[in-house]
């Protein structure tokens, strides 16, 4: 296939955004048809520019005026990723009914998130990680301009952090090429850096993050959106850092840093969940809590880490999807989400989550007390998921955007795709770990039946498929369960969490003082800056005279 | 003769304009003529190549082409399509004199040229009648004259190297003088027409003003030039808090649309004083910022800033983004040149810039807003800045070739 | 002759200064033109000298020709105006003389002077007239310093120069309506 | 294909007769028995009669033989290799948490059996650290001077906080109508996940062999047997000294591990 034909999942969606807006302006009533069509169809030319041949396509687009050469670049890290943002993309764009306002943007969004998994250097990431924000905000906005929705400026500063990455690799090394940049211009400043622009970019920290913030909204048709698209962002940054970094971060600790990290962003998400007062503030906590556990794996930096928080990635994206589908009522579809996202044996959830602690203890130790911390917050979310049952349901989101069926069948998958762990493993987390972290020659992770790590064999198919077998047969014929819906206490508060709540609202309504304030008067400054006159003028140009002989 | 036509065409059309205001279409067609004649000698004309047809040599630099030309497609933006009950014929003839008193600074062959024909550009400004007096409309541009008549001087007196240092404050004093950003803020009457008022300064006149002062100012004063480099990063941070800050929290939304201009000539001040080439291409994708952009949205949000109508569309949000400098509108690209010349000259600085960057979102969030709901000739017209940012901002490297970068 | 010039430069700025006047403005501007060109014409550049003539004799006429004609010399409160001028013409022969080296010191004094307190006057002016006056006193200095350069700058600072000079006085003055 | 086929067949007979379903019921039900009649002073029969499982029943089953295969009990026909300790971990420990679906009234102090559970996979996962292996038998055979002091402790932690995790305290749940005691299907579930496990990871792997298992099966019934008297005596003592127990002794304890298991792979660097 020719090169020219990377730029197709790009250009379909901008070009669905202009169909979208035909649409719209000229009134016909075609436009979710329009957007659907175009989001699968960007799928459909991912999977076929990658299945074919399955190794690196590259495609030129010369100078665009960034000092150097910019490409894109399809390879396996882009493919994986490219499928996370587009298929919950493509899953919400089809279901959800929104205006063609809305859907132009959305679409535009889609485009610029493809864009930063394609291209082939941090600036041209940098930009197109920056545009996806921007457009998230816009459809945030538009959807409902007193929603919450995460703070533009934070968003905007997560991708100006990694175009200052970009340009402080092509000052030292003269390209910020992920291919090209030399490992000694990895240094520890500049990943800490990018790393800090990864964790702001999806939001990871251990409170309350931006993804877990969006499913408080009325409507769930951008938070969906914005979650789909943007969050896998940050993580992949952190993967590509590999690349930078022939395969591993500048220092050891700087792993172990951001995998303390992930335990924290996995706890916090979990400590929320088995708090929460309702199902929705319980959904809320799903995607970031996979987020914690995706980055305990990918900070490990052993392949089967890196395998693990890709896999992880993976099942987030799959309920990225399902989530903002599913109604908030109770019923057979609200459990089957939950059974998936607790990651109840023998879900891919389960499955993933298993690799990923086994990669904390294969890592050596201190890593292991991050696999045992790792474990208490999986036991945690597990509680909470079960606490979620009964809960009340929430603040319900218009029927007309959700498709309880639909949710109901991808946590089905979720929960079916167990067995298929090695399946998912090796075809989009294996071939993207082996792309920017060679594994030890003669060291394979496995097959499509199952998954090898240092110690063990997992062997998914064999010993998941006939617990899979018996759980159906054993639900199906199983009695009822009689579950009261009813507000719940949490288990625990987190020490110190009424203190920081405390101290923010105590910060937010922080005023100066009374006989301080003409200190900080506004008005008065701009009126003595804009009227000051002569006086001032001729002040300012003594000052400067005065500075400059000093 | 290039330069000659290029200044000698839109002053002719300025003035056909002018005569025919009675006949506004004939004035129009007679003032688009002339002035795509002259647009057309900018083109033509080869960068650096002096022209001495008039006794005086004349010649456009590659940078000051490429301004020329983002003035010239803004003033047919903002002619085509006109803020509601604008005088079109009003608007292009003072926009064309206003293209000529650049064309000709732009050209002129040395600094005390180009501050006589500032003057004299002052008088004409201050004569067109407005809101303030004479005296208030005249009292800072003759100020930057008379500073950057004393900054050239002490330029050029030989003896103490503190002489130098002198020159490069009366020069930095003179453009932020000449410009209206802080500390020599021009009166501003939110009422008053925006060729008559300071705007005119500060987002039309004043990105060639300070290319031509800040080109030769260098050649001046090669041994103040790391002072003259960090006035004008010190001046540029200066504006770029005082401008972000002001423009959020000012009462007036007029008010706030003329801090924004300073917050942006803050960011060229900084990317003026990064004497490194990515600095100077920050510059440009920063004055096209200004000139292609923010001035044609500030008339575009006028009217409904006078009807105090706010609106929370995608096109005032996407307008926000713009102005903000978000991805992927061009101001990004300017960020991404200025983090990185500063990072080659000093890096704190790029911290420091990144952090007042993000003063920008709440302002241009305020702005966007202002703009209104904009319908018919206005939202293309709107549409088409945006799109014009995003081309650029994407695919920058005509607009720097352009500039000669 | 120089110094005579440069001292009449000065004196010209002074009474621009301490004018409010249409005459005392006209006899302050064409010191000023009259100093100025007599410094040009020293250097041997008689085309720029005579154009700077011409220029503040075309804008003493205009100041003479219209408005109320009195001298309205150091009116009250114009103590700090006095004070300027005295200053001004101490600080730039100072800087003239001593601080700076070289040819061409009465240019130079001429040049600071004049520049100095014709920014003073346009920054406290009230009225137009004043105000113009400096402007046009501006533009005289200016194309008189550009001789202060390395290289012959040619007639057009002092062509431009008279042009500004001549017509800042003959700008129409009155209000707009606004808009 | 035949392999893989193979695979399964011998994964489900695994799950479903020997260590799993059939083991777990045998084993579950001996010793429920003899909790109940230790506790309540007479046998009950177990009912026998077959009813509809509850989905909570039956998450528990499939969790607990899921972790029933991970255990190196002799004649286990899953491969060694194959047997991972963070699924049997996290199979057991779900158990503890799937009754709450039906409402928080079935918990005595949740949130101290949280702690408790905690403990326990510190005692689980904490030996596993500097090993860095997860399969079970491994662990079991860890013989290291300079490790044994950390899976002697680890084991103690484990045995501590059986009780609780059996739900074997006097604590009452509020929910708890029950005047007198039956076998609970749920426990009965469970004894053997938790018992084998023990004897897994503490005591080194017995031969496929009548002798190999008799101990396996000696070290998890003195487990049981251990479970039973602490319960009574814990039951004896009344629940306040029971909840002094688990929140001044077992808590800190567990801490104690924790920094064992650090400066463990501390001083093994």
């Amino acid at each position: 296939m020719p090169s020219i034909a990377l730029l197709a999942p790009v250009v379909i969606p901008l070009a669905t955004a202009g169909a979208v807006a035909i649409c719209g302006v000229a009134g016909w009533k075609i436009d979710r048809a329009v957007l659907a069509a175009g989001t699968w169809l960007s799928v459909l030319a991912l999977i076929a520019l990658w299945a074919p041949v399955r190794s690196t396509q590259e495609l030129g687009l010369g100078q665009l005026g960034f000092g150097t050469p910019s490409d894109l670049r399809l390879d396996a890290v882009g493919f994986a990723f490219g499928l996370m943002v587009l298929v919950p993309a493509a899953i919400l764009l089809t279901l959800q009914p929104r205006p063609w306002q809305e859907g132009t943007v959305a679409a535009l969004g889609v485009a610029a998130a493809v864009t930063v998994v394609e291209s082939g250097g941090l600036i041209l990431t940098a930009v197109a990680g920056g545009a996806a924000a921007t457009l998230a905000i816009v459809q945030l906005d538009v959807e409902d301009p007193r929603g919450l929705r995460p703070p533009w400026g934070v968003l905007l500063a997560a991708w100006l952090a990694l175009s200052w990455v970009g340009a402080i690799l092509q000052v030292r090394s003269g390209t910020a090429i992920y291919a090209a940049v030399p490992v000694s211009a990895m240094t520890v400043p500049v990943f800490a850096l990018l790393a800090v622009a990864a964790l702001i970019a999806s939001g990871l920290y251990p409170w309350r993050g931006w993804a877990s913030h969006l499913w408080g909204r009325p409507a769930l048709r951008s938070a969906g959106m914005a979650v789909a698209t943007l969050y896998p962002l940050g993580f992949y940054l952190l993967v590509r850092a590999y690349e930078m970094g022939d395969g591993r971060y500048p220092r050891f600790w700087m792993q172990a840093a951001l995998a303390g990290i992930g335990v924290l962003v996995a706890f916090g998400a979990a400590a929320r969940a088995q708090a929460a007062a309702t199902r929705r503030e319980y959904l809320g906590e799903v995607i970031p809590g996979l987020g914690g556990f995706a980055l305990i794996g990918i900070s490990l930096g052993t392949p089967l880490g890196l395998v693990a928080g890709i896999a992880t990635l993976v099942v987030a994206a799959i309920l990225a999807g399902c989530l903002p589908l599913l109604p908030d009522r109770a019923g057979p579809a609200s459990l089957m989400v939950i059974a998936a996202a607790a990651g109840l044996p023998p879900g891919l959830a389960f499955g993933v989550r298993v690799l990923g602690l086994e990669a904390t203890f294969e890592a050596g130790s201190p890593m292991g007390l991050i696999g045992i911390a790792a474990a208490a917050s999986w036991i945690v979310s597990i509680i909470a998921a079960a606490r979620a049952v009964g809960l009340p349901a929430g603040r319900g989101h218009p029927a007309s955007e959700t498709a309880p069926r639909v949710a109901m069948g991808l946590a089905a998958v979720t929960v079916l795709a167990g067995p298929a762990l090695g399946l998912v493993v090796s075809v989009l987390a294996a071939p993207a770990q082996a792309l920017v972290m060679p594994a030890p020659a003669g060291v394979t992770l496995g097959s499509v039946t199952s998954v090898v790590t240092v110690s063990t064999v997992v062997p998914a198919l064999a010993l998941f498929t006939p617990v899979l077998l018996l759980a159906v047969v054993a639900y199906f014929y199983g009695g009822s369960m009689a579950v009261r819906t009813q507000a719940r206490e949490p288990l625990f508060v987190l020490p110190g969490t009424e203190l920081f709540a405390r101290f923010r609202k105590e910060l937010r309504a922080a005023t100066v003082p009374a006989q301080y304030r003409s200190l900080v008067d506004l008005r008065a400054l701009e009126a003595a800056a804009t009227r000051g006159g002569p006086l001032l003028w001729l002040a300012a140009l003594v000052a400067l005279a005065f500075a400059v002989t000093r | 003769m290039e330069p000659e036509l290029a200044i000698a065409l839109p002053a002719v059309g300025a003035v056909i304009t002018a005569l025919l205001k009675t006949r506004p279409r004939a004035a129009l067609v007679a003032g688009a003529v002339l002035g795509a004649a002259g647009l057309a000698a900018v083109l033509l004309a080869a960068p650096g190549l002096r022209s001495d047809q008039l006794g005086v040599s004349l010649s456009l630099s590659a940078m000051s082409r490429a301004l020329l030309l983002a003035a010239a497609a803004s003033l047919a933006l903002i002619i085509g399509f006109p803020p509601p009950r604008a005088d079109r014929a009003l608007l292009l003839a003072w926009g064309l004199a206003g293209i000529a008193g650049m064309a000709a600074i732009a050209a002129a062959p040395s600094l005390d040229l180009v501050i006589l024909v500032t003057l004299a550009i002052a008088l004409l400004h201050a004569a067109l009648g407005g809101r303030r007096p004479l005296t208030s409309r005249l009292r800072a541009p003759a100020l930057a004259v008379a500073l950057l008549g004393v900054g050239l001087v002490f330029a050029r007196l030989e003896g103490s190297p503190i002489l130098a240092r002198f020159a490069a404050v009366g020069l930095v004093a003179g453009l932020a003088a000449a410009l209206g950003t802080l500390p020599y803020i021009h009166e501003f009457d939110p009422e008053e027409l925006t060729a008559t008022s300071p705007v005119a300064w500060i987002a039309f006149l004043g990105p060639i003003l300070a290319l031509a002062v800040i080109t030769r100012a260098r050649e001046l004063i090669p041994t103040a030039g790391a002072v003259f480099a960090a006035m004008l990063i010190g001046l540029g941070l200066l504006n770029v808090l005082w401008g972000g800050l002001a423009s959020w929290l000012t009462e007036k939304g007029m008010s706030a649309w003329h801090y924004s201009f300073m917050a942006d000539w803050g960011l060229v001040l900084c990317a003026f004083g990064v004497l490194v080439p990515d600095g100077e291409a920050a510059a440009v994708l920063l004055l096209y910022g200004i000139v292609l952009s923010r001035l044609p949205l500030y008339l575009w949000s006028r009217q409904s800033l006078r009807e105090s109508i706010q609106t929370d569309r995608p096109i005032n949000l996407l307008a926000a983004a713009m102005l903000a400098g978000a991805a992927p509108f061009a101001g990004f690209a300017a960020r991404l040149f200025l983090l990185r010349g500063a990072t080659q000259v000093f890096w704190p600085l790029a911290l420091v810039i990144g952090i007042g960057l993000l003063l920008w979102l709440p302002p241009s969030l305020r702005l966007g807003r202002s703009l209104g709901a904009p319908r018919g000739r206005l939202a293309l017209g709107v549409g088409i800045a945006l799109a014009l940012s995003v081309a650029i901002g994407l695919y920058p490297e005509p607009i720097l070739s352009l500039a000669g970068q | 002759m120089t110094g005579i010039a440069a001292f009449a430069a000065w004196l010209g700025a002074a009474m621009i200064v301490l004018a409010d006047g249409r005459r005392g403005l006209a006899l302050g501007i064409g010191l000023v033109a009259v100093g100025f060109a007599a410094m040009a014409w020293a250097d041997g550049v008689w085309v720029g000298g005579a154009l700077l003539l011409v220029g503040g004799a075309i804008a003493v006429i205009a100041l003479l020709r219209a408005g109320h004609q009195d001298w309205g010399l150091m009116p009250s409160g114009s103590t700090p105006r006095l004070l300027l001028a005295v200053a001004g013409g101490i600080l730039s022969l100072w800087v003239a003389a001593s601080v700076t080296t070289g040819p061409g010191a009465s240019l130079r004094f001429a040049c600071i002077a004049v520049l100095g307190l014709m920014a003073g006057r346009l920054l406290e002016s009230k009225s137009a007239t004043p105000a113009l006056t400096g402007a046009a006193g501006l533009a005289i200095a200016l194309a008189g310093a550009s001789e202060l350069g390395p290289n012959d700058p040619g007639f057009a600072p002092y062509l431009i120069g008279a042009v500004i000079a001549a017509g800042a006085l003959l700008l129409p003055v009155a209000r707009s309506d606004g808009a | 294909m035949i392999q893989v086929l193979a695979q399964l067949a011998t994964h489900a007979a695994a799950l479903l007769l020997y260590p799993g379903l059939a083991m777990i019921a045998l084993f579950g039900t001996a010793a429920e028995s003899v909790w109940v009649r230790v506790s309540e002073g007479r046998w009950v029969r177990p009912d026998f009669s077959w009813r509809r499982p509850s989905p909570v029943l039956t998450t528990v089953a499939l969790a607990t033989m899921l972790a029933a295969v991970q255990m190196s009990a002799p004649f286990n026909v899953v491969p060694s290799v194959e047997r991972n300790l963070v699924i049997a971990a996290i199979g057991i420990g779900l158990t503890v948490w799937v009754e709450l679906a039906l409402g928080t009234e079935m918990f005595a102090e949740p949130g101290l059996l949280l702690v408790v559970q905690g403990c326990w996979l510190l005692a689980v996962l904490g030996p596993a650290v500097e090993p860095q292996s997860l399969r079970p038998q491994v662990l079991g055979a860890v013989m290291v001077p300079s490790l044994l002091p950390l899976k002697v402790a680890s084991g103690i932690l484990y045995l501590l906080c059986l009780p609780a995790l059996l739900k074997l305290w006097p604590l009452p749940a509020p929910g708890e109508r029950r005047a007198r005691r039956r076998l609970d299907a749920m426990r009965v579930l469970c004894w053997w996940p938790y018992c084998g496990l023990f004897a897994t990871l503490f005591f080194p792997p017995s031969p496929d062999d009548l002798l190999g298992l008799a101990s396996f099966l000696g070290v998890s019934l003195a487990v049981a047997g251990f479970c039973v008297l602490a319960g009574v005596y814990l039951g004896r003592r009344g629940h306040d000294v029971a909840r002094d127990v688990y929140r001044r002794a077992v808590a800190p304890f567990g801490g104690l591990v924790l920094v064992l298991v650090a400066v463990t792979s501390l001083l093994v660097h």
